[in-house]
């Protein structure tokens, strides 16, 4: 890690000296513990405030959309796949882009630490396996897989699939096994079942759009649900159809595109399970289309394109 | 060709087929005279039910 | 707020009517000082010479606030300098301070009197109760860790505090997920939006932020407030500044750190304050 | 029809243009008698004139066009069907009436002497067709098989309980492009039965309406079966007046009394500057009436060229009203197509309802709206109140909105501010076991659509230049015809080979049906294209890449390493088909197993071989109606009779054998049929389960052959062995997708529409003839090539076109520039604003000329950035809501 963060720093450094961005899109420390800061750099001499560690879960892609300079930007694997789908959907052009990939060793979720620590936490430190954490008035050590953010656990691309200079060594990705075993749990369900699920995970949302928000494909200029002629959906958080009506659409919109970034969960402050929506979809994806989101720049989209031989068979 | 040509057609028959001609020559710059015995155009297709494959109606 | 039918079979076919709110009697047990703190700044928008809202004053009235004082404040707390503390008393009819397994309770008002009685709480406080409370206030007010400092802000040019330079950079990480809105106890904001299902409509308020882009947009589609920086800078330039020069009464911060905690990519309120202070 | 009594004073029929009241002088009493005239007394506009007498009027005209068509036969005078003496023996005709919903009996599957459901019908084929001694008929009639094959389905779906259909026939012929797949439906999935056989009479069956048909099955076995009603398949003949009028003008009649032509000239009479379309030049089905109708347009242009425009004139377009800011006003015409509609649907409670909507200030009810007489008044009307929006409630926008659309155009209003509700085929057909809730339904649809009307805008419609230059794309007999066609009225044409040479397949054929040298006569076509001046030939040349769209193609075509663009403003695609290279009947293995095509070589060549044959054996149907290639490729029947014949001429005594499984001698190549029995040809029925086997031994072939009718193996040894190989087509997917336009199953192009439109693509601008369409021989090819020629004429001849105003609409400031509906629109429609633009760079942007409102690319814009004009979201969301809305 600490590797990482000197060979980010110095190939940002590099890049900015040369002239080759105007800006470095990274993370610099926050302040607080675990809240690592989006930020950006505009000199060389600031190149010494990028930091790379476990609390960089955020999707930095999600700040390319639109943007007319010439960029660096760290990207993990998540992020280097929105990155490529980004490229792909017209929103950034690759020749502005210079990315630094940083093979990524799995991000760490604040939350389940809060869970696991009862007293204010006021510092944490990765040491290899393991997290070290302290508080007010107590420390305590974790192994860090326990404390991983979901979608990182089930993650297949850690390595990014885009990048001009790596930050690390790539590493080798899991053997691709089918892992979508808590979407098949929900297909599972009776549709009745189903749907209770889903209604009592999704009454607790507040219709803040965070996880739209947080989302890098979520880039349209007037979303869904803010159009006033015609108002596709009800505003309040009270209606319940309503809620579920955002939810849903918003993964359809996501279908195909979805990386799995887990920057929608990591964003609800009501910790709902948005991605088991977009996750069903990834599954879908990719067991009817063999297609995963992100990985090529040279092919539209999934639902861009129609072959004939395509899985049709929903259409009844 | 000689200057007496008239540039109009005398279209026997009010069928499909003479309405067709009468059409695609009116159409392309020809005065067309339709000349049907019965009193309406439309001929034995009119008459028929549904046409295949399309099911058309067809009249 | 209101109702209204579009059957066209009623008499009352889109005539728009009050709903009948019955404000219950009810009380708040447990809220925190800092948060009954920000019912003065709230009132402020809501209740005035000019304008009282009804609908909000009601409720309110209605309310018994049995606050909570804080013994462990976290270190993103900043009540101390700004408006409140852990014991402050700001909006409360009633406030409970822990004393071993018990709670000592300090009777503010008519209305905190009145619900001590229907609560049946009768039992004398220890005779030093008083001494202790205040160094109980004491130790908890060491304990804050972090402060903010606005004495500046106030003095500063309005137009040269919003269009300095570092907005754009503190903004650069801002998602505009409208969180630390949400979750601040002083945001007052809303929306009113007509919803209508079947032929039953109702007329509300909603939540909004000026972190979202519709907050200001205009009939026309032009949006006055159409990038992200500038809805960073509104929201402090809001809390920090303008409510200032308006009210001049202090800030529209209450202190209580929420925004900070749950800020997904660590926005600071008590770093800009510093930076606009600067 | 004889099936209802007619009134001496009708009209023809429901939809008859004009819609006008006629007298029948031979049922009229005044006429008979000199009494009556009742009906002068009593119509209020003076209408009735008894003084009316027959005038003669003189045309001068350049050219004549016969297409004076056919009469349905009367069997009355064939006794063995006891049509005279049995209700229950109707025509096809008759069934035709019965089945049609505007029909007697509305619709309803019912038998004419007891009104009852019939449970059994027979279909009996060849009734006054390819039948020499009851009524001198020889030739086939062409499209009887396909009727009788029609009707029998359609019955079956009218029918509630299950119907028994059996067509007794001697050969199914379907030929037609997709009826040899619509006969196999009707056999393995309708449970059509069909009976090979020849009928012996029909008997009456004692005490009952019903009928017993007594027939010859394959094995010579008289059976007989008894059925509820017959129909008798009847064939066409030309009217008795129209046979004499030809006499009289001299024009040459065929062995069947039908116009003759010849193979490099269909559609010329034996006079010149008579033209002849339709079934007057031999029996014909739709779609083949309609491309001969095209074609003779055609054909007469070419005479009449320099004196074209001399005699139109063009019509003055009405100004258009601008009802922008005025208060919705809408006119609702209910439309009772006869008893199509008003049979199950209370049209007066549909029109009280509709007076009462909101913004309606006229409600109606028509009998017909899509009458001339209704089209005026309904124009008069939308003038009259200053209506600004109209509904028609009637029967399916797909066929009928833009002959509405004109009406509203003729009345000066935008023809978008038009709106059809469909209630017949969405309710009166569908539900017409429930008349009140369909009337219900029939309102629903009504408000839907007044909804929808009353927030429309008026749309504009682009208008662009037509190039007046045309290609051709293929230079066989179809596409050459097609060039002349054009090249000879003033356009200048280029015609791309990718051969060296012009001509195709007709190259390798030597004789037509009629006796025709093919060679000889292609030669002059040949010599015709290149002589013409405004014809421009390119020869070895393909397509390199294809932009634009109707009226402004840029084609780029390649001649030998060289480029070349071609701008025009029409295509014509003719690429033809090829005979196939069998696969089995051991060809390619022995010298003397050939196909049709190396027989007509050998022939051509005038080949020693074939003088010392003893015998032959051909084989029909080799890589046709199998089921990996289930079409009929039309023309191996007659092509191996004409060869057979052409070996008989060489040596009579030569023992001929055609193994065939149905002989599609259609039309009067039936005659080729006879003359080859007549000749001794032996023809032996094989089935597709059995086929024919073919054993090298010694150096001898034999063929050994299941006859159906004897029941047993035959060999047959054989000195030349002809294969009638299958067309197919030159399946082409990069022009297919150059020019947008579809291909079927089979790798044949999808014309516009199987019946009406065989000449033209979906796509506008992009025209079809020849084998690229579906087999067919050289005189239906030429026909259709200059059919193509006549549609793509009428084209140019505008000279301006307009788009569509129903097209997508980008809204630049929600569009995100995702790139979306570039990539998913078949049109290429959509693009990107350039990065330069002052205005919205990068966002999306429709050309309106391309897009053909598909709204594939609306359904996919996340954004909600585009929308489809005339099918806005407020004005379908504005249908969904007033759908849920009850009918008071």
């Amino acid at each position: 890690m600490v590797e990482y963060i000197s060979k980010i720093q110095k190939i940002s450094k590099k890049i900015l000296q040369d002239g080759k961005v105007d800006i470095i899109i990274g993370f610099s420390s926050g302040s607080l513990p675990m809240a690592s800061r989006p930020s950006f750099i505009k000199s060389p001499e600031d190149a010494d405030k990028l930091i790379f560690d476990g609390n960089c879960g955020i999707n930095l892609a999600n700040y390319l959309a639109g943007r007319k300079e010439k960029i660096g930007i760290i990207a993990k694997g998540c992020d280097s796949r929105n990155i490529a789908q980004l490229i792909v959907e017209n929103k950034i052009k690759r020749e502005q882009l210079f990315i630094i990939g940083v093979p990524c060793f799995k991000m760490i979720d604040k939350r389940k630490i809060s869970l696991l620590f009862e007293d204010e936490i006021t510092q944490v430190t990765e040491v290899g396996d393991k997290v070290i954490v302290k508080g007010k008035a107590k420390e305590k050590t974790f192994n860090r897989e326990d404390l991983l953010q979901a979608n990182c656990i089930t993650c297949t691309h850690h390595n990014p699939v885009i990048y001009d200079e790596l930050a690390g060594e790539l590493i080798k990705e899991p053997d691709q096994k089918d892992g979508y075993e808590d979407v098949k749990k929900i297909e599972a369900m009776s549709s009745d079942k189903r749907w209770s699920h889903f209604s009592e995970m999704l009454s607790a949302c507040i219709r803040c759009y965070a996880c739209r928000d947080a989302c890098p494909l979520c880039y349209c200029p007037t979303c869904f649900v803010d159009e006033a002629a015609p108002q596709w959906v009800g505003k309040s958080a009270d209606n319940q159809i309503d809620v579920k009506t955002f939810h849903i659409l918003r993964a359809f919109h996501c279908a195909g595109r979805c990386t799995d970034c887990g920057a929608c969960e990591r964003a609800c402050p009501m910790s709902i399970k948005v991605r088991e929506f977009t996750r069903k979809l990834n599954s879908d994806a990719m067991r009817h289309y063999e297609w995963e989101a992100g990985l090529t720049t040279d092919k539209r989209p999934l639902l861009d394109n129609f072959r004939v031989n395509d899985y049709q068979d929903f259409i009844k | 060709m000689s200057k007496d040509i008239i540039g109009s057609v005398v279209v026997v028959g009010g069928g499909i087929a003479g309405m067709r001609s009468a059409l695609d020559l009116a159409n392309s710059g020809y005065y067309v005279y339709l000349v049907e015995k019965s009193s309406s155009i439309g001929g034995v297709m009119s008459q028929l039910d549904k046409t295949f494959p399309t099911n058309d109606c067809a009249m | 707020m209101f109702s209204y039918t579009t059957d066209t079979n009623s008499e009352d076919c889109n005539i728009i009517k009050p709903i009948n709110k019955k404000n219950v009697k009810q009380a708040i047990l447990g809220i925190r000082p800092c948060d009954s703190a920000s019912f003065g700044i709230v009132e402020k928008n809501f209740d005035t010479e000019e304008y009282k809202d009804p609908f909000w004053i009601n409720s309110y009235k209605a309310t018994t606030f049995i606050g909570l004082a804080c013994d462990n404040p976290d270190s993103t707390c900043f009540c101390t300098t700004a408006n409140s503390g852990p014991f402050d008393e700001k909006g409360l009819d009633i406030l409970l301070i822990t004393s071993g397994d018990s709670f000592i309770g300090k009777i503010l008002t008519e209305k905190g009197e009145e619900a001590a009685k229907i609560a049946g709480w009768t039992t004398e406080a220890p005779a030093n109760s008083v001494s202790a409370i205040e160094k109980q206030k004491k130790e908890a007010e060491s304990k804050i860790s972090s402060s903010i400092s606005t004495d500046k802000i106030k003095n500063k040019d309005t137009l040269e505090l919003y269009n300095a330079s570092f907005w754009e950079e503190e903004a650069f990480a801002c998602i505009n997920c409208g969180t630390c809105a949400y979750v601040c106890p002083t945001c007052w904001c809303f929306d009113i939006q007509d919803e209508i299902s079947d032929k039953k409509g109702i007329r509300m308020r909603n939540w909004d932020s000026c972190m979202f882009p519709l907050f200001t947009l205009h009939g026309s589609g032009h949006n006055p407030r159409d990038l992200k920086y500038q809805r960073v800078r509104q929201r402090f330039m809001h809390k920090l500044k303008y409510y200032q020069d308006k009210y001049k009464s202090g800030i529209q911060c209450v202190g209580c750190g929420r925004c900070i905690r749950l800020c997904p990519v660590n926005i600071d309120i008590r770093s800009i304050c510093d930076i606009m202070n600067s | 029809m004889g099936l209802q009594k007619r009134k001496a004073i009708y009209v023809e029929y429901a939809q008859a243009v004009p819609l006008k009241y006629a007298i029948d002088a031979d049922n009229c009493i005044y006429f008979q008698k000199g009494k009556c005239g009742a009906c002068k007394k009593l119509c209020p506009a003076e209408a009735i004139d008894f003084e009316q007498k027959e005038e003669t009027i003189t045309i001068n005209a350049g050219a004549i066009i016969f297409s004076s068509g056919f009469n349905p036969l009367n069997p009355a005078d064939l006794d063995l069907y006891q049509y005279n003496d049995r209700p229950n023996v109707i025509t096809s005709m008759e069934m035709e009436r019965i089945l049609s919903a505007s029909g007697p009996t509305g619709g309803h599957l019912v038998r004419l002497s007891d009104k009852k459901e019939p449970k059994k019908i027979a279909w009996l084929q060849c009734v006054g067709s390819r039948d020499m001694n009851r009524c001198g008929n020889l030739y086939c009639s062409s499209v009887c098989c396909m009727y009788a094959i029609k009707e029998a389905v359609i019955a079956k779906e009218h029918s509630e309980e299950g119907l028994d259909c059996a067509i007794f026939y001697m050969d199914i012929r379907t030929p037609g492009k997709e009826f040899e797949k619509f006969y196999n439906n009707a056999k393995e999935k309708e449970g059509v039965r069909f009976i090979k056989s020849r009928i012996h009479s029909i008997e009456h069956v004692v005490n009952t309406d019903d009928l017993k048909v007594r027939y010859l099955d394959e094995d010579n076995n008289l059976q007989g079966e008894i059925f509820d009603m017959i129909v008798l398949s009847v064939g066409m003949e030309t009217p008795k007046d129209i046979v004499k009028l030809s006499q009289k003008l001299g024009i040459e009649l065929s062995k069947g009394n039908f116009c003759k032509t010849s193979t490099f000239n269909p559609l010329e009479t034996s006079i010149e500057g008579i033209l002849v379309s339709g079934a007057f030049g031999g029996p014909k089905d739709i779609p083949q009436s309609v491309v001969y109708a095209s074609g003779a347009a055609c054909a007469a242009g070419e005479i009449l060229n320099s004196a074209r425009n001399t005699l139109t004139k063009t019509v003055e377009p009405v100004p258009e009203t601008n009802v922008i800011g005025e208060r919705p006003s809408i006119g609702v015409f209910v439309c009772k197509c006869g008893s199509n509609i008003a049979g199950v649907v209370d049209v007066s409670k549909v029109v009280e309802y509709a007076a009462k909507l909101p913004f309606v200030d006229y409600a109606a009810e028509n009998i017909y709206s899509c009458s001339q007489d209704n089209q005026d008044g309904m124009a008069q009307l939308i003038k009259e109140k200053g209506l600004n929006r109209v509904v028609v409630a009637a029967c399916t926008p797909k066929t009928h909105e833009p002959l509405f659309q004109e009406t509203l155009i003729s009345a000066g209003l935008n023809k978008y501010l038009f709106e059809m509700a469909n209630i017949r085929n969405h309710n009166s057909w569908v539900h017409k076991d429930s008349p009140e809730l369909a009337t219900l339904k029939a309102m629903d649809l009504v408000r839907m659509a007044v909804e929808k009307i009353s927030i429309a805008k008026p749309l504009s419609e682009a208008e662009l230049e037509v190039n007046q230059n045309a290609m051709i794309i293929g230079g066989g007999v179809a596409g050459i015809s097609a060039a002349l066609g054009l090249a000879n009225q003033g356009y200048d044409t280029y015609l791309i080979e990718k051969s060296g040479e012009l001509g195709g397949e007709a190259k390798k054929i030597f004789k037509s049906a009629n006796n025709e040298n093919i060679q000889k006569e292609l030669l002059s076509l040949i010599e015709a294209a290149q002589n013409n001046n405004k014809l421009h030939i390119r020869l070895n040349s393909s397509i390199v890449n294809v932009e634009g769209f109707v009226g402004n193609f840029k084609t780029v075509i390649a001649s030998d390493n060289k480029e070349e663009s071609i701008e025009h403003g029409v295509s014509v695609i003719a690429t033809g088909g090829t005979a196939l290279k069998p696969t089995e009947y051991l060809y390619g293995e022995d010298k003397r197993i050939i196909t049709s095509l190396d027989l007509d070589k050998k022939f051509i060549n005038n080949d020693n071989s074939l003088k010392g044959l003893k015998s032959a054996v051909f084989i029909q149907c080799v890589g046709s109606r199998e089921p990996n290639r289930p079409y009929c490729s039309g023309v191996c029947c007659t092509h191996s009779i004409t060869n057979a014949l052409e070996l008989k001429k060489i040596n009579p005594d030569m023992n001929i054998f055609i193994l065939y499984r149905d002989i599609r001698t259609y039309g009067e190549k039936e005659y080729l049929y006879h003359q080859a029995r007549e000749a001794g040809i032996i023809f032996i029925r094989y089935l597709a389960s059995d086929k024919p086997n073919i054993k090298i031994e010694n150096g001898k072939i034999s063929v050994t052959v299941q006859d159906t009718s004897l029941n047993q193996y035959l060999e047959m040894e054989a000195d030349l062995v002809t294969l009638a190989s299958a067309i197919v087509a030159n399946k082409d997917q990069k022009l297919a997708k150059f020019f947008k336009i579809q291909v079927n199953e089979d790798g044949f192009y999808i014309e516009k529409h199987a019946k009406l439109g065989p000449c033209e693509f979906a796509t506008d601008g992009v025209f079809l003839c020849g084998l690229a369409h579906y087999p067919k021989p050289i005189d239906e090819s030429i026909a259709h090539g200059k059919g193509a020629a006549a549609k793509a004429l009428t084209l140019l001849a505008k000279k301006k076109i307009r788009t569509s105003g129903t097209i997508a609409d980008v809204e630049p400031l929600k569009c995100s520039s995702c790139g979306v509906c570039v990539s998913i629109c078949p049109y290429s429609a959509p693009s990107f604003i350039p990065d330069d633009a002052r205005f919205f760079a990068g966002k999306a942007q429709i050309n309106p000329v391309l897009c053909k409102g598909c709204g594939l690319c609306v359904a996919s814009c996340r954004s909600g950035a585009l929308r489809l004009k005339g099918f806005d979201n407020d004005q379908i969301f504005a249908q969904i809501n007033a759908a849920f809305e009850e009918a008071a």
